[in-house]
């Protein structure tokens, strides 16, 4: 039990390694991800029960203390995002299960399990990491089994897309290493806590390599999810990606960077000195900005996926807009939508994956009438969709509930018009689809019969219904969140 | 201790941050794929010299000890040099990966302009 | 009177529960027997009333029932019920009740049957839970459980001209949801709770609680169709089937002037909005939405069209009445509720029985009518006599109490409004009536081969209109005006004398 | 536009970097905030607590040995993601490398140089405790005696050498091994990725079987990288 947070990472490591040893055959490399993606949601489960009673489990790598050694660690955080992650991701792997097969060719195949089993070890090894030059190479992990998982897909768009995202992230990885560099060089410390304890002295003899160190390690991790100015890579990326791929992409990928500056701002740099910078100022506006020129740009799509893909914008400046109120329960709010948009974007993006597959169509008008034909995937969609605006009864509502909460409790009650106009818009370009889907008139004739393999259709339905249950029961998500907020801002 | 003075006792840093500066330019301002991914280890090999930059310090030896030894000597860091060994890995990789994109991307249009291939695109 | 005592009860939670559960049964019942839905939703709305009415004997003890369900969403949820929301549940359950027995023939043979059943009991389950919410949580969840089914209600006939109302419905609502709540989150912060029937929640005066109550009144103007958010009203009312439009108009938009009323007096409170002057805008409005409702429903010749319009005018009067702050302006407000209701919906089956008999639907060829579908009409007639406010009826005791309390307040001028509002009544409701019965000269036209047919709607569309059209008159004619009474009671609770 | 977005860029960049630098530790300064208690540990004399008289690679394969999997990951992902875009191409660089050189005398020298690079390499991994070097840079050399066998002799004769698909297994294999090795720390009652604090023989200070877990983890990784090396190059220059 003791090794629960190391096994995170290592057993999708272990998985991954194997397939090419032992899985060369599809549905080979098919069974060792689902086995390692089982294992890993097991792991995340336990880990999860642990840190519920407001344990934090330490792992010492190699058996060396801190300073000198590399610590893992585990927070109610780490242990909740990774168990919702590792869900999303089961529901990925048994769509997938079907799905590669259309979209992949046989060669790609099998490395595409290797590839999902490192990204998912890339994303645990974030979530877990309590080192900073650890910290940068699981993203680096995660960053580039992320390009490849788009450019699996042997088409020219995919591969432009991929190279768009690997430049970029090569960008941010430099920044983050330049800034971790910079870090280092003034307080000779590379774990988190003593990097903290270090810094008051450090900002002493060298305030403004801490400023660089800084604006370097900002820019690098919200280029690399895609903050508003930063964000021209992520709709070309998730829209050419084979629909799992954009799926996790969407969903958890982005996240990372916002784990990673969650972890710098509340635990490195002290956020009661960020408050003297203008930086909380401009992440806000940064968000604000997302918020609303991504749902404008995502109404004026015709494509799904890119339609969704800007849909992600909008919900990354919604989530930093929430951290940078700095105020407990926006932070609440804030980590909530984490996991409420991780289920919901995977699920939306699975569900046009489907529809996809069965119309052969990608345009937003292949909505139309689907609802007699796929009604288990039109009635996901619509709770996604109703999630997105923060309907009641789905788990966008509890998280829009606490991001309010908290603009009014931080003193800006004017602020409170961007949450509610992202609302809005959310409505104004998920809503349309939903009542075509259900009362348009299909441009062509619908094919009869099941709407798909019964391996999607059901881990759609399984998201959906998580979302639901999100919505209606919150209380052990939120507890152990607030519980985090208090931690991170020192209550 | 003037401006100058003070830069020039960090000439090594300067000297790493401009070729980092200098692979940025090329990465983000130049169309062409293959000068893109030399920018990109141009950048990534300025900040690898920074790094073995901030470990040195005057007159020491190379972190290798010598069997049987008890003295301690002054060696240069070398927990910079493990991370740097570390950042080359990752770079290499990403230009493998990139590399190859651009080869794919080669055979595929004929061109590795940027420009051109954007505006295949659409 | 005005001490009550609290009795916790399942019952609101049953009755809500009832048709939630009820809707689901009906849709996947009906995929295979489609009689046995039918009769299946009669059920679940007749035991949704008599649930309601099971609570009687505690709220004429003075009891007010409490409910708390266990912790769920951020706050968890509870129900309330003191006689206010007693009567509105009971009156909306009936008309429920009656709208649904009534859809068993008019829906006969219509496409989309099973979809229309379980949104129509899922809408009663939305407006239930609406009136019976204990704090402004529940009422919100319940607002949006009944609102967004109704857009497929709007939607049902599927035309181009029923997806863009339902969507411009929906538009609207949505954007109405977000300021209610901008404004129970504000609620909730400045009072750390959102719980109704108390004094008032709100403590002070300060931009945000101005904010707050705009929000509010933005919120629940838009679903009561107030003047200039009444919008969509006359376009998603009219496209609906005509039992689907008298429950809209009748019962659904009566939730977001039901909603405005608890919140002025349960959440900023008397004291706050005398001292403060707010509601003055709400008055304001009102009157506009008097005016302007009635007076377009004038250039309406669909009868669904103008019978929406005319909507828009009682819900005037209704929020006018709550603005005035007055005890007797509040029963009368109270009774209005009740009596529009009743006549309103009573009006909209009307309208289907005569657009399903004669195929018509603009006002101009209604002449003659009256003999054909003599009944009917006869209903017609008195539910627009109601609306008019014509003695015998309810109307008149609402309009006259409203009156009074317009006195009470020492505002005489808003009587004014009241009058202007019956006038308008009468010029556009009247006509209808007189041509039905009167026109001579129509007949031939209307009948073809000149000849008196009666062609009276079937029994169980009949019944439903003639036990809506006297209800308009039994209770103002009896000497035990049961709803009068209940109102007044009401109106002390709320102002808590 | 992008040029001028770019050099904007590059001079705000360029003026930040340069004031921030101007008040950094000066290079070299031997009182630097880097030296502190976590060097000291590190430079610990003579084979210190890990068995391993090369600093950096009691670092990189002990006390910061779980970086170094990450590090070993990176590059499978490099070179998983680079055999995915690369297989299945139409090979228009394939055809020139295909057959390699005519020209005996290259041929010659790479016959007698090949094998010494490959002995080089193989001191230069197993001896990565000791000497400058280790695992990767071994693991390179090794590689490139590889590479420089397939451009004399051409693709085909050294994808006769070398499938594509033993070398990828080869490569999961020794990314397994490191793994393996890690993981016997655990079996053996301490953390993952444990040395000696999980038993494994320090063995004799400057002997060439010492470090323990050090050692066993360097000669997979140069394996790994040799086989990565290799293996990309094997894609890069032919179709499958």
């Amino acid at each position: 039990m003791r090794h629960l947070p190391i096994l995170l990472t290592v057993v999708p490591l272990t998985g991954a390694f194997l397939v090419p040893v032992l899985g060369r055959r599809p549905d080979r490399a098919y069974r060792l991800a689902l086995l390692s993606v089982l294992l890993v949601l097991a792991c995340a489960a336990g880990l999860l029960a642990m840190t519920g009673s407001g344990q934090t489990l330490q792992y010492y790598v190699g058996d060396w203390p801190p300073p000198w050694g590399i610590e893992v660690r585990v927070d109610a955080l780490g242990a909740m995002l990774a168990t919702f992650f590792a869900f999303v991701y089961l529901m990925v792997v048994l769509y997938a299960g079907s799905s590669v097969r259309a979209e992949l060719g046989p060669a790609a195949q099998f490395w595409y399990w290797s590839l999902l089993l490192l990204l998912l070890a890339g994303i645990n090894g974030v979530l877990t990491a309590r080192d900073l030059f650890n910290l940068f190479v699981f993203t680096e992990i995660a960053s580039l089994s992320a390009c490849a998982i788009i450019s699996v897909r042997d088409r020219l768009d995919s591969m432009e897309a991929a190279l768009k995202y690997l430049i970029l992230s090569a960008v941010a990885g430099g920044c983050i290493l330049l800034g971790v560099a910079l870090l280092y060089m003034v307080t000779g410390q590379l774990h988190l806590d003593h990097l903290g304890a270090a810094l008051p002295a450090a900002a002493g003899s060298y305030p403004r390599v801490l400023l660089a160190a800084l604006a370097l390690l900002v820019s690098g991790f919200a280029l690399k999810s895609a903050l508003f100015p930063l964000h021209v890579w992520l709709p070309d990326a998730h829209s050419s990606a084979p629909s799992p791929s954009s799926a996790i992409l969407s969903g958890l990928v982005v996240k990372l960077g916002i784990v990673a500056l969650v972890r710098l701002f509340f635990v490195v740099f002290d956020w009661r000195r960020l408050v003297t910078l203008p930086l909380p100022t401009m992440v806000m506006a940064m968000g604000a900005l997302g918020i609303v020129l991504g749902a404008l740009f995502a109404m004026g799509q015709r494509d799904l996926k890119r339609m969704l893909a800007y849909s992600t914008v909008v919900q990354v400046g919604y989530i930093y807009f929430g951290l940078a109120l700095l105020d407990e329960i926006a932070l609440t709010g804030a980590l909530m939508h984490v996991v409420n948009h991780a289920l919901l974007k995977s699920m939306l993006f699975l569900c046009v994956g489907l529809i996809i597959s069965r119309t052969g169509e990608r345009s937003t008008a292949a909505m139309a009438g689907l609802a007699r034909s796929m009604p288990l995937t039109v009635a996901s969609f619509t709770v996604g969709a109703a999630a997105m605006v923060g309907i009641p009864l789905t788990n966008g509502f509890v998280s829009k509930w606490y991001m309010v909460l908290g603009t009014l409790n931080s003193g800006r009650p004017a602020m409170v018009a961007v949450i509610l106009v992202s609302s809005l818009l959310s409505a104004l370009y998920y809503f349309p689809l939903v009542v075509s889907a259900y009362f348009g008139r299909p441009a062509s004739p619908q094919a009869e019969g099941p709407e798909g393999p019964p391996a999607m259709v059901w881990p759609v339905v399984g998201l959906a219904a998580v979302c639901l249950v999100l919505g209606i029961w919150p209380e052990l998500p939120l507890r152990l969140l607030g519980g985090v907020a208090r931690v991170m801002l020192g209550l | 201790m003037g401006m100058p003075l003070a830069l020039f006792v960090r000439l090594n840093y300067m000297a790493a941050i401009t070729l980092f500066l200098i692979g940025l330019h090329v990465l983000l301002g130049h169309p062409n794929l293959i000068k893109k991914v030399m920018g990109m280890n141009i950048m990534e090999t300025g900040v690898f010299l920074f790094l073995v930059s901030i470990g040195y310090a005057r007159h020491s030896a190379a972190p290798i000890m010598s069997p049987g030894g008890a003295e301690s000597g002054l060696y240069a860091n070398p927990l910079v040099s493990a991370i740097v060994l570390t950042g080359i890995v990752i770079a290499v990789s990403t230009t493998a990966y990139t590399l190859s994109l651009t080869i794919k991307l080669y055979e595929h249009c004929g061109t590795l302009d940027v420009n051109r291939l954007e505006r295949l695109r659409r | 009177m005005s001490s009550t005592f609290e009795i916790a009860s399942c019952l609101p939670v049953v009755a809500v529960m009832l048709p939630l559960v009820g809707a689901a049964a009906a849709y996947l019942v009906g995929l295979r027997w489609g009689l046995l839905r039918n009769w299946l939703c009669c059920a679940v709305t007749a035991g949704s009333l008599a649930l309601c009415l099971a609570m009687y004997p505690d709220i004429a003890r003075g009891g007010v029932l409490v409910a708390r369900a266990a912790v769920l969403l951020p706050l968890g949820i509870s129900f309330r019920v003191d006689v206010l929301g007693f009567l509105l549940a009971t009156v909306s359950a009936a008309i429920w009740f009656l709208a649904t027995l009534y859809s068993l023939e008019y829906m006969r043979g219509e496409h989309g049957v099973n979809r229309y059943y379980a949104f129509l009991v899922l809408t009663l389950a939305g407006s239930l839970g609406t009136f019976l919410a204990g704090d402004l949580l529940t009422l919100f969840i319940f607002f949006e459980l009944m609102s967004l089914p109704a857009a497929v209600l709007v939607i049902h006939e599927e035309t181009q001209e029923a997806v863009r109302a339902a969507l411009k419905y929906l538009f609207m609502t949505i954007g109405g949801s977000l300021f209610f709540f901008f404004s129970m989150v504000a609620t909730y912060q400045f009072a750390g709770s959102v719980a109704l029937g108390g004094r008032g929640l709100v403590g002070e005066a300060s931009t945000l609680a101005f904010l707050t109550f705009m929000g509010f009144v933005v919120a629940f103007g838009i679903k009561a169709g107030m003047v200039p958010l009444h919008v969509w009203l006359p376009d998603a009312h009219p496209v609906a089937p005509s039992p689907a439009s008298a429950l809209l108009s009748g019962v659904m938009i009566k939730t977001g002037a039901y909603g405005m009323l608890r919140v002025m007096y349960e959440i900023f409170g008397l004291d706050l909005l005398r001292q403060t002057g707010w509601p003055s805008v709400l008055l304001g409005l009102s009157v506009a939405t008097i005016l302007l409702g009635s007076m377009v429903a004038v250039t309406q010749f669909d009868l669904k069209r103008r019978l929406a319009y005319s909507s828009v005018g009682q819900m005037g009067c209704i929020l006018l009445g709550m603005s005035l702050m007055s005890e007797r302006a509040l029963t009368g407000d109270v009774f209005h509720f009740f009596a529009d209701a009743v006549a309103k919906s009573c009006l909209f089956l009307c309208a289907g029985v005569i657009m399903k008999e004669t195929g018509k639907r603009d006002i101009r060829q209604f002449g003659g009518i009256g003999h054909r579908l003599p009944i009917t009409m006869a209903c017609f007639a008195i539910a627009a006599f109601t609306l008019v406010g014509i003695p015998p009826f309810n109307g008149f005791i609402s309009k006259l109490q409203l009156s009074l309390g317009a006195f009470d307040a020492g505002m005489p001028g808003y009587a004014l409004a009241l009058l202007a509002s019956s006038m308008l009544n009468a010029v556009y409701y009247l006509p209808i009536v007189i041509t039905a019965f009167f026109d001579r000269a129509a007949p031939a036209a209307a009948n073809g081969a000149g000849r008196r047919r009666l062609a009276e709607a079937h029994p169980t569309m009949l019944a439903p209109i003639v036990v809506l059209a006297l209800g308009c008159a039994v209770f103002a004619l009896s000497s035990e005006n049961w709803p009068l009474r209940l109102s007044e009671t009401a109106a002390r609770l709320l102002l808590r004398r | 536009m992008r040029q001028l977005g770019a050099t904007a860029l590059l001079v705000v960049a360029a003026a930040v970097l340069f004031a921030t630098l101007a008040e950094a530790p000066p290079f070299g300064w031997q009182e630097a905030p880097t030296r502190n208690v976590i060097t000291d540990r590190y430079l610990a004399p003579g084979a210190g607590e890990t068995g391993v008289l090369n600093a950096v690679t009691r670092i990189i394969f002990d006390y910061r040995s779980y970086d170094t999997l990450g590090e070993a990951t990176v590059l499978f992902v490099g070179v998983a993601a680079a055999v995915v875009v690369l297989s299945g191409r139409t090979g228009r660089f394939a055809v020139r490398l295909a057959g390699g050189s005519d020209d005996p005398v290259l041929q010659t020298v790479t016959r007698v140089v090949v094998p010494l690079v490959q002995v080089f390499a193989a001191y230069v991994i197993t001896h990565g405790h000791l000497s400058p070097g280790g695992g990767f840079a071994g693991g390179t050399m090794l590689g490139a005696s590889f590479v420089l066998y397939l451009f004399v002799f051409g693709a085909d004769r050294a994808r006769r050498k070398l499938r594509p698909e033993t070398g990828e297994m080869v490569e999961g294999g020794a990314a397994v091994w490191y793994v393996l090795v890690g993981l016997g720390g655990v079996l053996m009652g301490a953390s993952f990725l444990a040395n000696a604090a999980a038993g494994f023989p320090r063995g004799v200070e400057g002997a060439l079987l010492s470090g323990g877990a050090v050692w066993l983890i360097g000669l997979g990784i140069g394996v790994k990288v040799a086989a990565t090396v290799a293996n990309l190059f094997l894609h890069l220059t032919g179709e499958d």
